[in-house]
């Protein structure tokens, strides 16, 4: 399913690649939900296929550009991609099997948290409490980044428009 | 985009829907799937939505952006001072224990209230970000229309 | 439990058709409607695979896909409106 | 009491999942992009109908046959919308459905020239 | 066989994350980059969520029905990593309309052009 809407995706028409940037999102959600992971298959519903979505076409509505056509064949990218792919692939075999519960992954803190986190919390659903309560600091670092970025968008977008103004004074000063 | 009645009429039928939903989602979120940043993203869509159909100009109406400035760090505070009022009672920080008067009650306030400080930053950030790229959108949409009338009138 | 499996896969059968036309789609237009399309389908594999597994409590996530499906096709034809007057993919058609 | 309902939800889904097909079949197979509108409302309304309906069935008087029902709902009340929007679009950019002969008469570029201004 | 099973995840993944290194090195174009970046991250996710999926688990949300539930942890870190991702790609958004601005172009060989000349 996935891999589909992944092969598909060099497709030239920019608008175009957005839109099967969202539906896939859309499909990357529906596997997190098969996967158990409903918190994080909300979000990626919601961001993917809303946010950056709307926000990809709004600066392409302002950029109005095809893709130009590449010019040199994409040689050394492919051999650098199938090298990357094929170490990992070898790195695949190490990993742990999928879906065992006695895997070492599932043995370390999160049989405490499930276990715990109910009387502890009152929050039956233990990601929230993970999220908030155990593992605070990483959230707050996390709303930081946010605010930071905000902060980072609107100095880049702002900075512009005030020269902008400043040339239109001047212009009609001139004028 | 602007001229559709339809659109129009469903998307004011579809806003406070889509704003109850998000605040289902941030305070269900203890006991189903949601919390802070579904329910930000989500309230920043709905904001989104009504920018999109009537205009960036509408939408500042209803949330100017001094108030979106104002949330951001505003959020951040929430989150930090819960921390920190956990400090001043005795406690490490962000630990929320002594908020309730057991430790449960505690940790289950200092959730919400967390959980509300990401709400905030979430949706503001959003938007702001949203009225940034948004407001170029229409500013190029404004410049092209003023110069298709140029040439149309010489 | 059977027959909603059987929903299921007709369903994702019916995704995978739609997926071929985005990729086909010769405008754009087919493309939105393939990606709106995509989206109710999304919605209702979510709420079947919930029924097979036996925990529908999370239609919560449907409802978003829902309200989140329409905000991005009006999304793309709000900034696609004057985006590319010369589109050689359009003038195939 | 319980076999009833079984066998109900079973004809609504499998009818449901049909519709379903078809209309995915008509998404591939229609000619241009009107055409495949319809097609594709087949999925939003009666494809989607059936298998929400049958789901209620399933899951009885509670929760969440309440929430299924403001999913289809809602699904009823969006995706009329975004078709719409996208015919209309298309319309204005230019699309013009297959006809064996214009039976337009050109309204369709005279709106076209009207809206833009 | 069932190795093959055990590790089609892990293939996905692969794939994915090796569809959007292409996609970043190999296009010019700086929005389609950060399509492909976005991808990338997708990969990412993918690689954290599965090994925390158990065979005949539920989601981890607590109910007296069930007993045996998926890891919550990786979905936490990724929650996180999600919605730092989509700010990270306004940012590199708001960077492409500067660009834009500044230089008329948003291609990376355009704008290697651009330097060489000056």
């Amino acid at each position: 399913m996935v891999v589909t809407v992944i092969g598909i995706i060099r497709a030239h028409n920019l608008f175009a690649v957005v839109m099967l940037g969202g539906v896939y999102s859309f499909l990357m959600a529906t596997v997190l939900v098969i996967l158990d992971a409903v918190d994080v298959s909300m979000t990626e519903a919601a961001v993917g296929a809303g946010i950056s979505s709307v926000l990809l076409l709004a600066v392409l509505h302002l950029v109005r550009m095809r893709e130009a056509p590449l010019r040199h064949t994409p040689v050394i990218p492919m051999i650098v991609c199938l090298l990357t792919g094929g170490a990992l692939v070898y790195g695949t075999v190490d990993l742990p099997p999928f879906g065992e519960a006695g895997g070492p992954q599932n043995q370390h803190v999160a049989p405490y948290y499930i276990e715990n986190a109910e009387h502890e919390t009152h929050s039956p659903n233990i990601v929230t409490a993970v999220l908030a309560s155990y593992r605070g600091y990483d959230t707050l670092g996390e709303v930081t980044v946010i605010f930071t970025a905000g902060i980072g968008v609107l100095v880049l977008l702002a900075a512009r428009r005030r020269r902008e103004d400043d040339e239109d004074e001047q212009k009609g000063g001139a004028a | 985009m602007r001229d559709t009645i339809i659109l129009r009429v469903v998307v004011k039928l579809l806003l406070p829907a889509i704003l109850i939903f998000a605040l289902y989602v941030q305070f269900h979120g203890d006991y189903g799937p949601g919390g802070g940043f579904q329910a930000g993203v989500a309230a920043a869509a709905a904001i989104i939505l009504y920018g999109m159909i009537f205009g960036i100009p509408a939408a500042k109406q209803v949330v100017p952006p001094s108030v979106v400035f104002v949330m951001i760090p505003l959020g951040v505070l929430i989150y930090a001072g819960t921390g920190v009022a956990g400090l001043l009672l005795g406690d490490n920080f962000l630990d929320y224990s002594p908020l309730g008067s057991k430790p449960v009650y505690g940790q289950h306030l200092g959730i919400l209230i967390v959980e509300f400080g990401v709400l905030v930053t979430v949706s503001s950030t959003m938007l702001a970000i949203f009225y940034a790229f948004g407001g170029r959108a229409d500013e190029a949409d404004a410049a092209e229309e003023a110069r298709k009338d140029g040439e149309g009138g010489s | 439990m059977t027959m909603f499996a059987v929903a299921t896969i007709a369903v994702l059968v019916t995704i995978a058709m739609v997926l071929l036309r985005a990729l086909l789609g010769p405008s754009l237009f087919d493309r939105v409607l393939a990606g709106n399309t995509v989206g109710t389908l999304a919605v209702l594999t979510l709420a079947l695979i919930g029924f097979v597994t036996g925990r529908p409590e999370f239609l919560d996530i449907a409802i978003l896909y829902t309200l989140l499906n329409l905000i991005g096709t009006i999304a793309v034809l709000r900034y696609f409106k004057m985006a590319d007057p010369v589109n050689p993919e359009q003038a195939k058609e | 009491m319980d076999m009833i309902v079984d066998i109900a939800s079973w004809v609504l889904l499998v009818a449901g999942g049909i519709f379903c097909l078809i209309g995915g079949i008509g998404m591939l197979r229609m000619p241009d992009m009107f055409t495949r509108l319809h097609a594709a409302s087949i999925i939003d309304t009666l494809g989607m109908g059936f298998i929400v309906l049958g789901m209620i069935l399933q899951a009885g008087f509670t929760l969440v046959a309440a929430k299924l029902i403001i999913i289809a709902a809602l699904i009823l009340l969006t995706s009329p919308v975004a078709t719409h929007a996208l015919a209309q679009a298309a319309l204005h950019a230019g699309i013009l459905p297959k006809l064996k002969h214009d039976e337009t008469d050109g309204h369709i570029a005279g709106e076209d020239g009207s809206s833009k201004s | 066989m069932s190795t093959i099973l055990a590790d089609l995840n892990y293939w996905v993944t692969v794939f994915l994350l090796v569809g959007g290194l292409y996609i970043v090195v190999a296009h010019g174009n700086m929005i389609k980059k950060l399509v492909g970046l976005s991808i990338f991250q997708t990969s990412v996710y993918l690689l954290f969520i599965s090994p925390g999926k158990i065979l005949g688990g539920t989601a981890p949300i607590l109910d007296d029905k069930y007993t045996l539930y998926s890891n919550p942890l990786p979905h936490v870190l990724i929650l996180t990593a999600i919605v730092v991702g989509v700010a990270t790609i306004a940012l590199g958004l708001a960077l492409v309309v500067r660009i834009h601005e500044s230089y008329g172009t948003i291609e990376d060989d355009d704008l290697t052009d651009l330097e060489s000349d000056t």
